[in-house]
This record gives C-alpha cells, sequence and structure tokens, in this order.
C-alpha cells in the first residue's frame, strides 16, 4: 500500500517544501520537485504493471468526513482506467517539469512555478484516484485552481490576469453544474462512492423529477438523465466544449509549459476522464449520451473550422486541443470509452510534444507566437523541427503515428454505432482533413519558406536550437507520438480499459469494411495534408483569393464563430448595464436614503438616551436587576 | 427533626449569616473572613449532600486560591475605603430586595418539590463513587466543555498578567 | 452506634496523642541532630541527656506574657494562629497510621480515623487552608516585615502547593483511587511495588514542595531571621507563637506522612519475610525517616534567594511536574487497554 | 431526609444576599467577593438538585462554575490592581469613565 500512498503525496511534498521554503531555494525549486514528481512517475509504472495482470488497488487512507450518514473517506483507488491515466499525467507532468527547467530559466517566480506545478500534479492525481464524488470534486476544484493560479503567473500583463478571470469564471458556470450534479446523486443515492452509486443504478432508472418545478412546470425528466446533464455541465466546463469553449485558447496567455501540461494533456481530459469514469450513469440515459456526442461532434467540428485561420502559434494549437477533446467527448456519446479515453492518451503525448515544441519555437525567437512572422526555422532547429513534425504527423493520423490508431479507432467505433453515429463519422472525417490542414499549414509556414522574422527582436542574433533539457523531453514526447498508439493497438488498451468501465451497448456490425474505414480516415489525413502543401508549402496566392471568395466564412473563422462577442453582447453589457443601474438609482437613491434615515433617527435617540448613562456600575446592575425581577413579577402576578 | 436536617440547619444557618457579614463588614479583610467561614460551611453543605469531591475542590480552589487571592490584594493595596460605605442607590436596592423576596417566596410556595427520586439501578454498571463518576461523566460527555474551560483559564491567566503588569496607558 | 462513638473517640485520641508527643519531641531532635551535625551535644541539662527539654519549653512558652501591639488588629491577630493550627492537626484524620483493625478496651477499631474516598484531596485542602494563618498574622501585626514575610510566605506557599498536588496525580492514576489507604493497599508486596520507582520525577518533586511548603530551610525566605527578622511572627510571643511552631512542625509531620503514604509505600514492609514487625512500626520508621531528612537538609543548604524560589517553582518544578502527569497518563492508559 | 425546598430557599436567600451585596457596596474588592456568593447560591441549587435527581452532570456545571469563577478572580482581581494604579481609589462610584 505504502509506495502508492506516494503517487499523490510526493507532489504535494514537493509542493509544500518548495512553496513554504522558496526564499531558500533561489531558482534551485526544481532540484526538489523534479525528483519527486519523477519518483511518482515510476511508482505510476509500477501501479499501472500490477493493474495489468491483477485486481485494482483499492485503500481507504483515512475517513474525511463523517456526519450522520453522510461518509467520505480519502481514499486512493487504482483501477485499470486510473493506471493508464496516472502513467501518461505523471510522464507528462515529469517532462514538462523538466522541460520548464530550460523555459522558466530567469524567471522571477521560478520557484514559485515549480511550486505550483506540483500542486497541480497532486491534485490532478487526487481527481484520477479519487473513488468518490466528493474526492473527485477535490481535485476538480485543485486542478481548476491551480490552472488559474498558472495561467496568471506573469500576473503584471493584463492580458494574463484577464485570461485567468475568464478561465476561473468559466470553470465555475461549469462547477456550478457539477456541484448539483454530486448534490443530486447524493439525494438520490444517499451516497457519493461510485461502487454504491453504480451498484444502486439499476434501481433508480426509472425514478424522475422534477426539474422544473420553480416554473410550476410538472414536466418530468429521469433522475439519472438529470443527474448525467448536470455533471456533463462540470465537463463541458472543464474539458471547454461548446459553449463554455472560450477560456481554453485565451488561457495560453500563461506560461507554455502550462500550455503543454494543464491545456493539453491533463486537466483539459478531466471531464472526459470523468464521464468515462462514471460511465454506468450515462449509460443508463440514453438523452444524455446523445446530449454528450453532439456537443463533442459540434465542439471538434467548430474547433477545427476556427483553427484554420489563426495566426498565432499556441492558439492554432489550443483549437486543436479543443477539437481533439471534442473527438474524444464524441467518442464518450456513442459508448466507445475506451476509444475516447485510447485517444486522450496518446494526444496527451503528441498535443503536450506540441505546445512545448511551440514553446521551444516561441522561446528561440524571443516571445514571437505570430506565424506569419516566422518561417524557415527548419534549418535553425531541426530537433524541434524533426519532434514538431512527428507530433504533427500523429495529430493528422497519419500511419504508424499514434494518432492515427485512436483516432481512427473512434471514427470507426463511430461508423458502426447506428445512424447517429454515422452522423458523427460524418463530422468526424471531415474535421479530420480540417485538422490535417491547419497542423501542416502550421509546420509550413514556420518551418519552410521564407524568413519573415526580424531579428530586432531576439537580441540581435539568429533563432537557435533550444537546451538540451528543454529538448530532452521534446525527445521522449516523440518517441511516446510515435509508438504510443501503435503498442496501445498491439496490446489492447481498449480491452484492458474495458475491465473498469461498463460499454452500453455492443458496437454494431460494420457498414462497410474495417479496411474501406482506415483508408478513408488515412486518405482525409492526407488531403488535408496536401492542400496544406498547396496554399502554404510554397508562396501561392490561394489563401488570400479563397479568404476574399468566401469573406463571410473567413471572417466566422477568424473571429473564432464571434462567441466572445455573443457573450460580451447577451451575458457581460446586459449585466454591467443592471448593475450599474441598481447602483446609481436603487443603491444610492432608496437604501441610502434609509440607511442614512436610520442612522440619523438613531443618532436623535441615541443624544436623548444619553443622559440615561452615569457610568455608574451598579446603577446598570440595579436596572438589570429590575428588569429580571420585573419579568419575574409578570410572570407570577399577571397569569 | 432528623440528625441530617440539624445538620442543615447549622450549616444553612452559619452560610446565611457569614454571608450576610460579608455584606455588612466595612474592613473588607473581615468580610473575606466571613465568606471564608461560608465557603467551609458550603463544603460541609456539599458533604451532607454527597458531593465529596466538590467539597474539596469547593475548599481547595474558592478557599485555598481563590480567596487567598483576594486577601493579596486587600493587602497590597491596603486602603482604607473613604467617605461614604454604601452607594447612594442604596434604598431602591432594599425595595428591589423586599420585591424579589416576595417574589421568590412565591414561587417555592407555588413550586411543588419532588421528594428524593430513587436511583435508576443501570444493571452492569458498577456503583462508583462521586468522584469516579465525576470523572468519568466529565472525561467523556463533557470534554469538549472541559477543554474549552481550560482555554478559559488560560486565557484568564494571560489577561491577568497583562492588566497587572501595568503598561497600559489610559487617555 | 455508641461502640462507633467510642472506636473513634479512642483512635482520635491516640492520634492526637502521638502527634503532638512527636511534634514536641522533634524540637528536641532537631535541636540534637542539628547539634551532633555541627559536631555539639545539643541540648543536655534538662533531663537525662535533655530528654525533658520539650517540657521545659512548654512550660517557657505558656507562662509568658501575651504581648499585642498597640496598632495591631487585635481579633484577626489572635485568631491567626488558631487558623494555622487547626488545619495542621485536622488533617491528619485521613492518615492511616497501620493496617489492620485493632482492639482496644473490647471495642474494635482501625488505626485511623476516618478513610474517605477524597483523601488527598481533603490533605491538599486543608493544607492550602494553612495559607490563611501565615497571611492574616503577617497582616494583623501592623508591621511592615511581617506583612512581607506574610506576603511572601503566602505566594511561596501557594505556590508550591500547585507542584506538590501535581506530583500527587501521577501515583494516583497508578492507584486508581484518591483514598490514602487504598493508596497504600495498592503498593503492597515488596519494595519494588513501592510507587517511588515509577514515579521518582514525581517523588522528587514532591519532596522538595514539601519543604518549601512547609517553609523550612532552604526555602524559609518568610521567616528569615537576618532579613525579615522572623517574619510573620515576628511580633508573636509566648502561646500565639509556639501554636505557629506547632503547625509548622505538624506540617512537616504530615509531608512526610503524605510523602511516606505515597511513595514509600505506607505501613508496608519493604520485602515479605519482614511482615513480622507490625506495620505501625514500618509507618513509623519510614515517617522518622523523612524528618530526619528535612533536619539533614536543614543543616546542609545554604538559603535560596526569593526570585531563584520562585523560578524553581513555576519554570522548572510545574512543568516537571505537567510532563510527569501526561507520562503517567499515557503509560496507563496504554497498559489498562 | 432534608426536604428539595429548603435548599432552594436557601440558594435562593444566599443569592438575594449577593445581589443586594453586589448592588449597595462602594468598596470593589467586596463587590466581587458577593459576586463569589451569587456563583455559591448557585452551586448550592446544583448540587442539590444533582442529589436528589440522581443528575449527575449537575456537578459538572459546579465544576465548571468553580473555573469561570477562578478566571473571574484573575481578570477581576487584575483589572483593580490596574484600576488602583490609575485613580488611587477602590470605591466604584469613582470609576465613571464609562459616561462620555
Amino acid at each position: 500500500m505504502l509506495p502508492y500512498v506516494l503517487i499523490p503525496i510526493l507532489p504535494l511534498a514537493g509542493f509544500l517544501i518548495v512553496g513554504l521554503f522558496w526564499p531558500y531555494f533561489r531558482g534551485k525549486g526544481h532540484w526538489v520537485t523534479v525528483p519527486l514528481v519523477a519518483i511518482s512517475a515510476v511508482l505510476s509504472f509500477r501501479a499501472f504493471m500490477e493493474t495489468l495482470n491483477g485486481p485494482p488497488l483499492h485503500f481507504v487512507l483515512y475517513n474525511w468526513i463523517h456526519s450522520g450518514h453522510f461518509s467520505v473517506p480519502i481514499s486512493i483507488m487504482i483501477d485499470h482506467l486510473t493506471a493508464a491515466m496516472l502513467v501518461m499525467v505523471t510522464v507528462v507532468s515529469t517532462l514538462v517539469h523538466l522541460y520548464t527547467v530550460g523555459y522558466m530559466k530567469d524567471d522571477s517566480g521560478y520557484d514559485r512555478f515549480f511550486s505550483y506545478i506540483s500542486l497541480f500534479t497532486f491534485a490532478m492525481i487526487i481527481l484520477l484516484v479519487s473513488d468518490n464524488l466528493l474526492e473527485l470534486f477535490f481535485g476538480w476544484e485543485g486542478v481548476g485552481f491551480c490552472s488559474y493560479i498558472l495561467i496568471v503567473h506573469w500576473y503584471e500583463r493584463r492580458p494574463s490576469w484577464m485570461a485567468a478571470n475568464k478561465a476561473f469564471i468559466m470553470n465555475r458556470i461549469g462547477d456550478f453544474g457539477f456541484l448539483l450534479g454530486i448534490f443530486l446523486t447524493y439525494n438520490v443515492f444517499g451516497t457519493l462512492d461510485y461502487e454504491t452509486i453504480f451498484r444502486a443504478i439499476p434501481a433508480h432508472i426509472h425514478d424522475t423529477v422534477f426539474p422544473f418545478s420553480v416554473f410550476h412546470n410538472p414536466e418530468s425528466a429521469s433522475v439519472l438523465t438529470v443527474i448525467a446533464l448536470l455533471l456533463f455541465v462540470g465537463a463541458v466546463g472543464k474539458s471547454a466544449q461548446i459553449p463554455l469553449h472560450p477560456w481554453l485558447p485565451d488561457a495560453m496567455e500563461g506560461p507554455t509549459p502550462i500550455s503543454a501540461l494543464i491545456h493539453a494533456a491533463t486537466m483539459v481530459t478531466a471531464g472526459i476522464f470523468m464521464i468515462a469514469r462514471l460511465s454506468p450513469i450515462y449509460n443508463a440515459s440514453p438523452t444524455a449520451l446523445m446530449v454528450v456526442g453532439w456537443t463533442g461532434a459540434i465542439t471538434a467540428f467548430v474547433a477545427a473550422t476556427i483553427a484554420l485561420t489563426q495566426r498565432d502559434i499556441k492558439k492554432i494549437v489550443a483549437y486543436s486541443t479543443m477539437s481533439q477533446l471534442g473527438y474524444m467527448v464524441m467518442a464518450c456519446g456513442i459508448g466507445a470509452y475506451g476509444a475516447g479515453i485510447f485517444h486522450l492518451l496518446t494526444h496527451g503525448f503528441f498535443k503536450a510534444l506540441l505546445f512545448l515544441a511551440a514553446g521551444s519555437v516561441i522561446h528561440s525567437l524571443g516571445g514571437e507566437q505570430d506565424i506569419f512572422r516566422m518561417g524557415g526555422l527548419s534549418k535553425y532547429m531541426k530537433l524541434t523541427f524533426v519532434t514538431m513534425l512527428l507530433g504533427s504527423l500523429a495529430l493528422s493520423g497519419i500511419p504508424p503515428f499514434a494518432g492515427y490508431f485512436s483516432k481512427d479507432l473512434i471514427l470507426s467505433d463511430a461508423f458502426n454505432a447506428g445512424a447517429r453515429g454515422q452522423i458523427f463519422w460524418a463530422i468526424g472525417l471531415v474535421t479530420a482533413a480540417l485538422t490535417a490542414f491547419y497542423t501542416f499549414r502550421l509546420i509550413f509556414l514556420v518551418f519552410a519558406g521564407r524568413e519573415n522574422f526580424s531579428n530586432d527582436g531576439h537580441h540581435g542574433h539568429a533563432p537557435h536550437e533550444s537546451p538540451l533539457v528543454m529538448t530532452i523531453p521534446l525527445m521522449v514526447l516523440a518517441l511516446g507520438a510515435i509508438f504510443a498508439g501503435w503498442l496501445g493497438d498491439r496490446f489492447d488498451i481498449v480491452g484492458y480499459l474495458a475491465q473498469s468501465m461498463s460499454v452500453p451497448h455492443e458496437i454494431g456490425t460494420a457498414g462497410m469494411s474495417d479496411a474501406t474505414l482506415k483508408m478513408l480516415s488515412v486518405l482525409a489525413g492526407v488531403l488535408g495534408i496536401a492542400a496544406a502543401f498547396l496554399f502554404y508549402g510554397r508562396p501561392s496566392g490561394i489563401p488570400a483569393a479563397l479568404s476574399n471568395a468566401f469573406r463571410p466564412l473567413f471572417n466566422l473563422s477568424r473571429n473564432k464563430w464571434y462567441f466572445d462577442e455573443i457573450y460580451d453582447a447577451v451575458f457581460t453589457r446586459p449585466t454591467i448595464f443592471l448593475s450599474s443601474l441598481l447602483w446609481k438609482e436603487v443603491d444610492k437613491g432608496v437604501i441610502d436614503m434609509v440607511v442614512n434615515g436610520v442612522a440619523s433617527s438613531c443618532q436623535s435617540a441615541g443624544a436623548s438616551l444619553r443622559k440615561l448613562q452615569t457610568g455608574q456600575l451598579q446603577n446598570y446592575a440595579l436596572v438589570m436587576a429590575l428588569g429580571l425581577f420585573g419579568m419575574v413579577s409578570i410572570f407570577i402576578f399577571m397569569k | 427533626m432528623t440528625m441530617q436536617m440539624a445538620m442543615f440547619g447549622y450549616f444553612g444557618a452559619a452560610i446565611v449569616i457569614s454571608a450576610l457579614f460579608v455584606v455588612y463588614f466595612r474592613n473588607p479583610i473581615y468580610s473575606a473572613m466571613s465568606l471564608l467561614t461560608m465557603f467551609m460551611h458550603i463544603a460541609g453543605l456539599y458533604v451532607l449532600l454527597e458531593a465529596e469531591f466538590l467539597a474539596g475542590v469547593q475548599l481547595l480552589v474558592y478557599a485555598g486560591a481563590i480567596l487567598v487571592l483576594y486577601l493579596f490584594v486587600v493587602m497590597l493595596l491596603n486602603v482604607q475605603g473613604r467617605g461614604r460605605f454604601l452607594q447612594k442607590q442604596t434604598p431602591a436596592v432594599f425595595a428591589l430586595g423586599i420585591l424579589a423576596a416576595i417574589e421568590v417566596a412565591a414561587l417555592i410556595f407555588h413550586t411543588r418539590f419532588y421528594p428524593e427520586l430513587p436511583a435508576i439501578p443501570h444493571p452492569g454498571v458498577p456503583n462508583l463513587g462521586n468522584t469516579e463518576t465525576i470523572g468519568m461523566v466529565l472525561y467523556t460527555q463533557y470534554l469538549f466543555p472541559f477543554e474549552i474551560a481550560s482555554l478559559v483559564l488560560l486565557i484568564a491567566l494571560v489577561g491577568a498578567i497583562v492588566l497587572a503588569k501595568g503598561k497600559l496607558k489610559f487617555r | 452506634m455508641l461502640n462507633d462513638l467510642a472506636s473513634a473517640v479512642i483512635v482520635i485520641v491516640a492520634v492526637l496523642f502521638v502527634l503532638l508527643t512527636t511534634i514536641a519531641y522533634l524540637t528536641y531532635l532537631e535541636r540534637k541532630i542539628l547539634g551532633f551535625m555541627q559536631d555539639r551535644l545539643g541540648p543536655m541539662e534538662v533531663g537525662p541527656w535533655g530528654l525533658l527539654q520539650p517540657l521545659a519549653d512548654g512550660i517557657k512558652l505558656v507562662s509568658k506574657e501575651d504581648i499585642i501591639p498597640t496598632e495591631a488588629n487585635v481579633a484577626i491577630f489572635k485568631i491567626a494562629p488558631i487558623i494555622s493550627l487547626v488545619p495542621a492537626i485536622i488533617s491528619f484524620a485521613v492518615i492511616p497510621f497501620g493496617k489492620d483493625s485493632f482492639h482496644f478496651m473490647g471495642i474494635t477499631t482501625h488505626p485511623y480515623i476516618t478513610d474517605i474516598n477524597i483523601g488527598i484531596l481533603y490533605v491538599l485542602a486543608l493544607s492550602s487552608i494553612g495559607a490563611y494563618g501565615i497571611l492574616l498574622g503577617g497582616w494583623a501585626s501592623n508591621n511592615k516585615y511581617s506583612l512581607l514575610g506574610a506576603l511572601r510566605s503566602a505566594a511561596q506557599v501557594i505556590s508550591y502547593e500547585l507542584n506538590a498536588g501535581m506530583s500527587v496525580i501521577g501515583v494516583l492514576l497508578l492507584a486508581g483511587s484518591l483514598s490514602l489507604v487504598r493508596v497504600e493497599a495498592a503498593q503492597s508486596g515488596g519494595f519494588w511495588h513501592w510507587y517511588i520507582f515509577p514515579q521518582i520525577v514525581a517523588f522528587v518533586i514532591y519532596l522538595i514542595s514539601g519543604i518549601a511548603e512547609t517553609n523550612r530551610t532552604p526555602f524559609d525566605l518568610p521567616e528569615a531571621e537576618s532579613e525579615l527578622v522572623a517574619g510573620f511572627f515576628t511580633e508573636y510571643s509566648g502561646m500565639r507563637f509556639s501554636l505557629y511552631y506547632l503547625a509548622e512542625y505538624g506540617n512537616m509531620v504530615m509531608v512526610s506522612c503524605i510523602a511516606t503514604i505515597l511513595f514509600l509505600g505506607g505501613w508496608n514492609s519493604p520485602l515479605p519475610f519482614l511482615d513480622f514487625v507490625p506495620p505501625f512500626l514500618w509507618f513509623m520508621l519510614k515517617v522518622y525517616f523523612f524528618l530526619f531528612f528535612f533536619f539533614w537538609i536543614r543543616a546542609t543548604l545554604p538559603r535560596l534567594r526569593y526570585d531563584q524560589l520562585m523560578r524553581l517553582g513555576w519554570k522548572i518544578m510545574l512543568p516537571l511536574s505537567f510532563a510527569n502527569v501526561i507520562v503517567t497518563a499515557i503509560v496507563v492508559y496504554m497498559i489498562r487497554r | 431526609m432534608v426536604p428539595l425546598s429548603w435548599y432552594v430557599v436557601l440558594s435562593s436567600s444566599l443569592f438575594l444576599i449577593g445581589l443586594i451585596g453586589v448592588l449597595i457596596r462602594r468598596n470593589i474588592v467586596i463587590v466581587l467577593l458577593c459576586v463569589e456568593i451569587m456563583l455559591n447560591a448557585v452551586n448550592i441549587n446544583f448540587v442539590a438538585f444533582s442529589k436528589y435527581q440522581h443528575v449527575i452532570d449537575a456537578q459538572i456545571f459546579v465544576f465548571f462554575v468553580i473555573t469561570v469563577a477562578a478566571a473571574e478572580v484573575a481578570v477581576g482581581l487584575g483589572i483593580i490592581i490596574a484600576l488602583f494604579r490609575l485613580r488611587e481609589t477602590i470605591n466604584i462610584d469613582e470609576f465613571n469613565i464609562l459616561k462620555l
């Protein structure tokens, strides 16, 4: 038991040591946190190996809350799903820790940064190993909080804290739904423990609630659907699904390691993990599954279209992340949890790789993020180029790289999942082509073609390869991007994961042959790459011509489907207007008058009552006694 | 007129008389001495009521600690009260006292006091003495109030030290 | 009923007799022992080896003029020595001097006046009353040296009473009772059962506190002749003086008895084969050992300064006794569980 | 057997004596002493009812009352000493700075 307790404890210890004694480290914080997280990763591997052929590990550390029938333990449950996730999370976290050593060098908040990412790792591990909803929620909020403090790491910059606030508020909206879901779960099941809940699901499958009874609307809904949807609201916020997605691209204002660790590989996947973890609840509610699936599909497509026209290197990768998250959610929506988690794992590797490589590019260009002001970098930074190319191939779903296996699995599962599944398949296929296109647009614009960057922004010397401490994580992750998918396919990761998740229905028989499906998805990727080469591989006028020809569509994509503007118009401006109305008219006019009136009447009353105050303690005591015995005499003589 | 009644009569009379003397004496030392007498008789009353432990505590804490502190302060300050010895509001207080006495008398007259209840036998629970029973209840059921009481004492200790140290500045 | 009354009277008379004789001869013993330790002979004139010296002293003190200072508060001046002496005497009511009940003139009685279940609490409570005699006597004399001595003495008594009380708790935890009879009975069966061994810290603290509580050297600041001209009883003479004196010696005997009962097993013989010696004799032997110890200390150690005394009491012994209580409680809990 | 009402009479008369003492005396030390009388009156009631109703809890309350009394004395006497340093008097009616 002890070694596995250390998995969450070690990052926490790293956070505490560096966080409490930061003045003594002076830029040496990584000597503590990196080894601790690395040990945690090794232990996670060990746990993974143990679960490979064995039952889940489960033990209760101590009783956190015990009140009446409500009892919540702090426990560690490492089943197959958790073990796989743990390995991915701790490995990526370790590599990002390592990368940070180079990337954040000379930053004033160096040690603070290390303590925070260790705290994040701790919270993420708690989220994964929980065996009840409250502990999960603790981790959930923990990662949300860490995301906030890490986005705002450069707190002097206005965009940083704007983005952090946005992320925080949007996540709170989601968490509000999530919390309501937990409340309803407790109300219905009387417990927050997964096992107990899952066992009790058949008994509650026909229960209904009246979600709109406040509005006197007698419409009833299945309680499991309501629970599943409420919990899904949390996942929408955390995993940046439409409509709670705009925080994710904005969160790219944070340091790049954070984008790689939190906003690509781990935290944003918590929503998918939660859905997979609570799959029995979702399986019991077809409506919820449908909502989940459509949300994912729409997110995947919309994000991909937005990514087509962005200019900021990190935003492109961020929208790509969102799109891939949409894929995973969509997979969950058709019940292919295994495929979704598989994609999550492979995506964790190659997307972290892409972010770190992008960070490497930004680093070498001294903070430049506009891809139209890069170009031709392949000859300056070969390692970054090669690794990023590998990551892009993986993302585009080109065999034999990681993305191919997982994405293809999702698409074929979707195609085999009935009529709705085939619509999802079509959307997914189009999205895959778009993904390949924008990914290689990025590659071509950054690493090929003319050198558009200016040297004056970078101390006057040419771009250079990043130090070894940054490129080693890139290479390790590149190995993951190459082999993770193949390994998963070879050793049947889906079957392994299925031991801790239930599937709602057997995936139906294929309408088309499996090979044809594979061909189609690869073809989509190749088409996307070819189009990208055609547009951006060499100087050409096609992009400009196309954007002029489809100006409305181009603007839609360029402006991110106007989500921010719509929110601004629908929520922000009315709120500000209402607040200022209430402030100027109601508060100043009515409430202040009442308050001042009360105060002035008190003042005048006090002035007259003050004469009673003699300053003689015993006079007061006498009056108290008189009051006491007066009341007693009322009680006795007037009854 | 049983033995117990006689004992009660003695203790009660001594308690009331010494309490009256506490109020009556001008010299604080005399008052403190009659209060000491009262405390001792109250301890006797506790023994009569089979609360031996409280009788011991009464002597130890009230007589042995609290009252000695009073004596200390009186002797250290050693001031004879100047001027009047009673407050100006004394007549009003006596009026109140008469009213209160009537009320209390009426209340007691109207109340029906139950005779002593029979002890509830608890099978399997050994019949412990007074001290053991108090210990049992105090350290299980009243553990939290007990801790709070210790905290109260600590705060009083700190407060007394701060006050008596005399570095305070008024106006 | 009558039988009980008779047995009670017999025991009370016996205890008072033994006690007062002991106290009277303690003065003689003290002078003799101090004399021997200082290479002198001590009192030799009255009776063989001066054995009648206490009697002569008593006659002298009783027959002396009773002086009351003019400015003194007469009532309290007169009552203070009595307040000092009475608690010292009546606290012997709970001291068990022996083990078995015995017969006297056809009446069965036991070797203690009463066995109440709060025995040690009773003793502590009464010893705390003793402070009043000192305080009032010093105040009523209307003499600044007396008042200073009284305040010092009372502060000392109160401070060290706390230590004594705290150190006793360890023993009570081990014995599981406040009754002195049961504490003694719990230590029977050989000296390895005596509480001096598990409670050695408490024993040392109690002994030091006991010496301080009785205002003996090296803690005799309140009556420090060279500084305060005998402290709170400067103005006392004759019979009243002797009452204070009696009270001091009575307290000494009391402290010795309590130390004997709590730490040395009271009337228990140290080894089982020595059981043929009557328990009463064992008890007296141990008590006299402690009394000898008091004199020995007086002959050996110099007097402390007042701040040293207070620091020792509050900053060293009190934390130590708290630690002792906590450790004992934990150990007892672990063992009983 | 002593009737319970006797104890109630005793304790209420003691309480009234204490109350009157608190209200009429000028010497602040005596006022505090009278507060002790009142507390003891309450304690007598507690113990009597504890005996007659067989509720040990009442004795626990006496314990707490004694604790509070001890705390009150420590702080009260500290205040008295501080006040005496300030005003050179222990007459309670000369401490009237509560009046502004």
